[in-house]
């Protein structure tokens, strides 16, 4: 049998991915996490001296610290499971990335496993950040030079 | 799911109309009726409260649930317009809730005393920068 | 030999078998009553998940040994394999036993193919006792192949879950009263252009498939020979697609196929479409089937190991899954029936 | 203050639903997924449309990984105005580090802690 052939009846045998309810799902989870960041940040405006600007680094810092209490505890590949992009996309998803791999390298030790492999998966997020930033960032200050835009 | 999807939507959209409110507290001899009316006037503002005290104007307001897309333009364009109305007070505004909630939390406190400090505290916090 | 096709002169029996499991295993695949030994603790009570590993392989071995009272000094040769990088748990294994020792990997069709190799080596005379087997360990595959244990990602309907288990049989002369190895055919590899690592099943179904007809037309057989034609690993979706493949092929029908992978874990939906590891099928294999043979429920079977042949490097190179199978014919029946 | 919590939950679900159709509609891996919603983050920002959904959606907007990118954009952006062209480098991470700093902190510690469980 040939390629093709085979790739047209796999295609119409494999069970077709739910996206409707893979789509509700991930904004259902999504929605919450943002939500209870929501609330953190409100309690970190509320009890100390943070603006609602201010307040998002506290919020992140706490989001990823509830996000390795439920990585080490199994959970959070349970909320993947269910949520999908809905707990990848927050910034828990990124500190899942990251305190799973570190978890998992341990047994390598510190140096070479943890300290190796924290970044084994959330680390290509950092690089195209800080890459596309830096691009972006270059354009819009050599624009503003030229004087097309102002900041 | 969907109902609480649809409960949601219909949340939103309730919570785009709610009653407007203005609060002053004013322990200086500047006249605040203009700006009441500034305050009150701005289609955007949802509640605003303001304190006036020695040299200090502080208004912390809060704006309707679309036009928080540009709350830090509409906080700027009423600080210019109450600069033109007030031109001997130092002025802050703020679409920031802190402001709003610190603001709320000195006149509710009343203590005069307090004030100054208070505020300048504020005008400190409201400053940084993420 | 022509084609991959081996017939044994000698016939080979398999004298016994071994197989242990772990925690997770215990509480959800359907064979757990059937298993020799099941851990409590997903690492056998060891530091790291490829001592883990190493435990559930050479405990595989002895139990195989200690039900034909046989001693490691007395085994000739240890053919066994796994899926971790060069096979470390099989060769530490191997030098724990102390028994001369080849490695194997054919994927997920090593159970088979170390079968094979050691019913060549018994038939030829060059050994008298070999013991062959595979062996998976979930925690530590899957931080190989995929994502660290604890990362959350969301798994399909066609992914599988690699289970941690291992089996080993005890492969000597022809006892016509045990079940014995009559033929066998080595795979091709078969590359239907798949890329998806979730999605093994159907990466494999082709090259199951090419096994089956290679062994039925080779050997002169029909799918009516046997009571059962079980494959390794391909998984409710693989199982599914190799059925179709077989209609479409001209085969009569599908009623004695089986699937290991499928029914490992009952079908248990969070398992989605169930089991694969070098483990599953050997577990299998050497239990439930192996048991159904010495009952006599079972006259004739068809063992069809599939392995998917690829590495995190080959595919995130975008290279697509090359993908073996190996059949081995086991009978009840006599040295006459040849 | 009611409609804070109802825009942070639509806007942050429907940033996670862009996200579900990368996987399931584009066939992206997470990791591709991610990398792409940063740097559609970062390129929002260069926009300065990023800050207003913040304002609208605060939580909603921040705690997405696009907010990442932004974040970083946002830092060098508020350098290369200070200082000029160096700014773009130097700043960058002005703004992001807790995001960095919590995950580098809290990933040792929880590698300290725990060990991953094979459970389904």
């Amino acid at each position: 049998m040939e390629q093709e052939k085979y790739a047209h009846l796999e295609k119409e045998l494999s069970p077709k991915t739910p996206i409707l309810k893979n789509v509700i799902r991930a904004f259902l989870t999504g929605g919450l996490i943002c939500l209870i960041g929501q609330f953190i940040a409100l309690f970190y405006i509320t009890y100390f001296n943070f603006t609602e600007r201010t307040a998002s680094n506290p919020t992140v810092a706490t989001m990823i610290f509830i996000s390795m209490l439920l990585t080490g505890f199994g959970l959070y590949k349970k909320i993947s499971q269910f949520g999908g992009a809905g707990a990848a996309v927050p910034i828990t998803g990124f500190g899942n990335a990251v305190v799973s791999a570190a978890i998992e390298h341990k047994s390598e030790g510190y140096v070479l496993g943890v300290g190796g492999n924290m970044f084994k998966l959330a680390g290509s997020v950092i690089l195209f950040g800080v890459f596309s930033a830096f691009v972006v960032a270059l354009i819009k200050t050599l624009l503003v030079k030229f004087g097309v835009v102002s900041w | 799911m969907k109902k609480l999807g649809m409960l949601f939507i219909l949340l939103f959209l309730l919570t785009g109309c709610s009653e407007k409110g203005t609060r002053i507290e004013n322990t200086t001899t500047f006249n605040d009726d203009q700006l009441e009316k500034t305050l009150d006037h701005n289609e955007h503002v949802k509640l605003a409260i303001a304190l006036l005290h020695e040299k200090d104007l502080i208004a912390g307001i809060r704006v309707n649930t679309f036009s928080r897309f540009q709350k830090k333009k509409i906080a700027n364009e009423l600080k210019e317009k109450l600069e033109k109305e007030y031109p001997e007070l130092n002025i802050t505004v703020s679409a920031d809730s802190k402001v709003l909630l610190e603001t709320q939390k000195l006149i509710n406190k009343g203590k005069e005393g307090e004030y100054h400090k208070k505020i300048e505290k504020i005008k400190s916090i409201e400053k940084e920068q993420t | 030999m022509k084609n991959g096709n081996i017939i044994f002169k000698t016939m080979p029996s398999i004298h016994s078998t071994g197989v242990t499991a772990g925690p997770l295993e215990k509480k959800k695949s359907v064979f757990a009553q059937q298993f020799d030994k099941l851990y409590e603790d997903e690492r056998c009570d060891l530091p790291t998940n490829e001592d883990g590993h190493r435990q559930l392989m050479y405990d595989a071995v002895m139990i195989a040994l200690s039900k034909a009272k046989k001693s490691p000094e007395k085994i000739d040769i240890l053919l066994t394999g796994d899926l971790v990088n060069q096979m470390t748990p099989s060769n530490f294994t191997a030098q724990a036993l102390g028994i001369p020792y080849i490695g194997l990997f054919s994927a997920c069709a090593t159970s088979v193919s170390s079968m094979i190799t050691a019913a060549l080596f018994t038939d030829a005379q060059y050994a008298n006792w070999i013991v062959a087997g595979s062996s998976s360990h979930h925690n530590a595959i899957e931080r190989q192949f995929r994502y660290p244990l604890e990362y959350g990602s969301q798994k399909g309907a066609t992914a599988q879950w690699t289970v941690t288990a291992a089996g080993a049989v005890l492969i000597g002369q022809n006892k016509p009263e045990l079940p014995s190895i009559q033929c066998a055919t080595i795979g091709k590899v078969v590359d239907m252009g798949m890329t998806d690592p979730l999605n093994m099943g159907s990466a494999m179904a082709p090259a199951a498939m090419s096994t089956l007809t290679n062994h039925l037309t080779g050997h002169g057989k029909t799918i009516d020979d046997y009571d059962t034609i079980i494959t390794g690993d391909l998984g409710s979706n693989g199982f599914k697609i190799l059925k179709a493949l077989a209609n479409e092929s001209g085969l009569p029908h599908t009623k004695n196929f089986r699937d290991a992978g499928e029914e490992f874990y009952g079908k248990d939906p969070t398992f989605k479409a169930g089991a694969s590891g070098s483990g599953c099928s050997a577990a299998v294999f050497f239990s439930d089937v192996y048991q159904k043979l010495c009952k006599g429920e079972y006259r004739r079977v068809l063992l069809i190991a599939t392995g998917a042949l690829l590495s995190p490097l080959s595919y995130q190179q975008g290279d697509t899954i090359p993908c073996i199978a190996h059949a081995i014919e086991i009978t009840r029946d006599g040295v006459d029936t040849i | 203050m009611i409609s804070i919590y109802i825009t942070s939950f639509i806007v942050g679900g429907l940033i996670c639903v862009i996200g579900q159709l990368l996987m399931d509609v584009a066939k992206l891996t997470p990791a591709h997924t991610l990398c792409t919603l940063v740097v559609t983050g970062s390129i929002l920002d260069g926009f300065g449309w990023y800050e207003p959904l913040i304002d609208f959606a605060g939580a909603g907007a921040t705690i997405p990984i696009t907010s990442f990118g932004n974040a970083l954009t946002h830092g060098a952006l508020a350098e290369a105005e200070k200082h000029g062209l160096i700014g773009v480098v130097t700043g960058m991470f002005e703004v992001t580090s807790s995001g960095i700093s919590a995950a580098i902190i809290f990933g040792l510690i929880g590698a300290l802690i725990f060990t991953s469980k094979g459970n389904i």
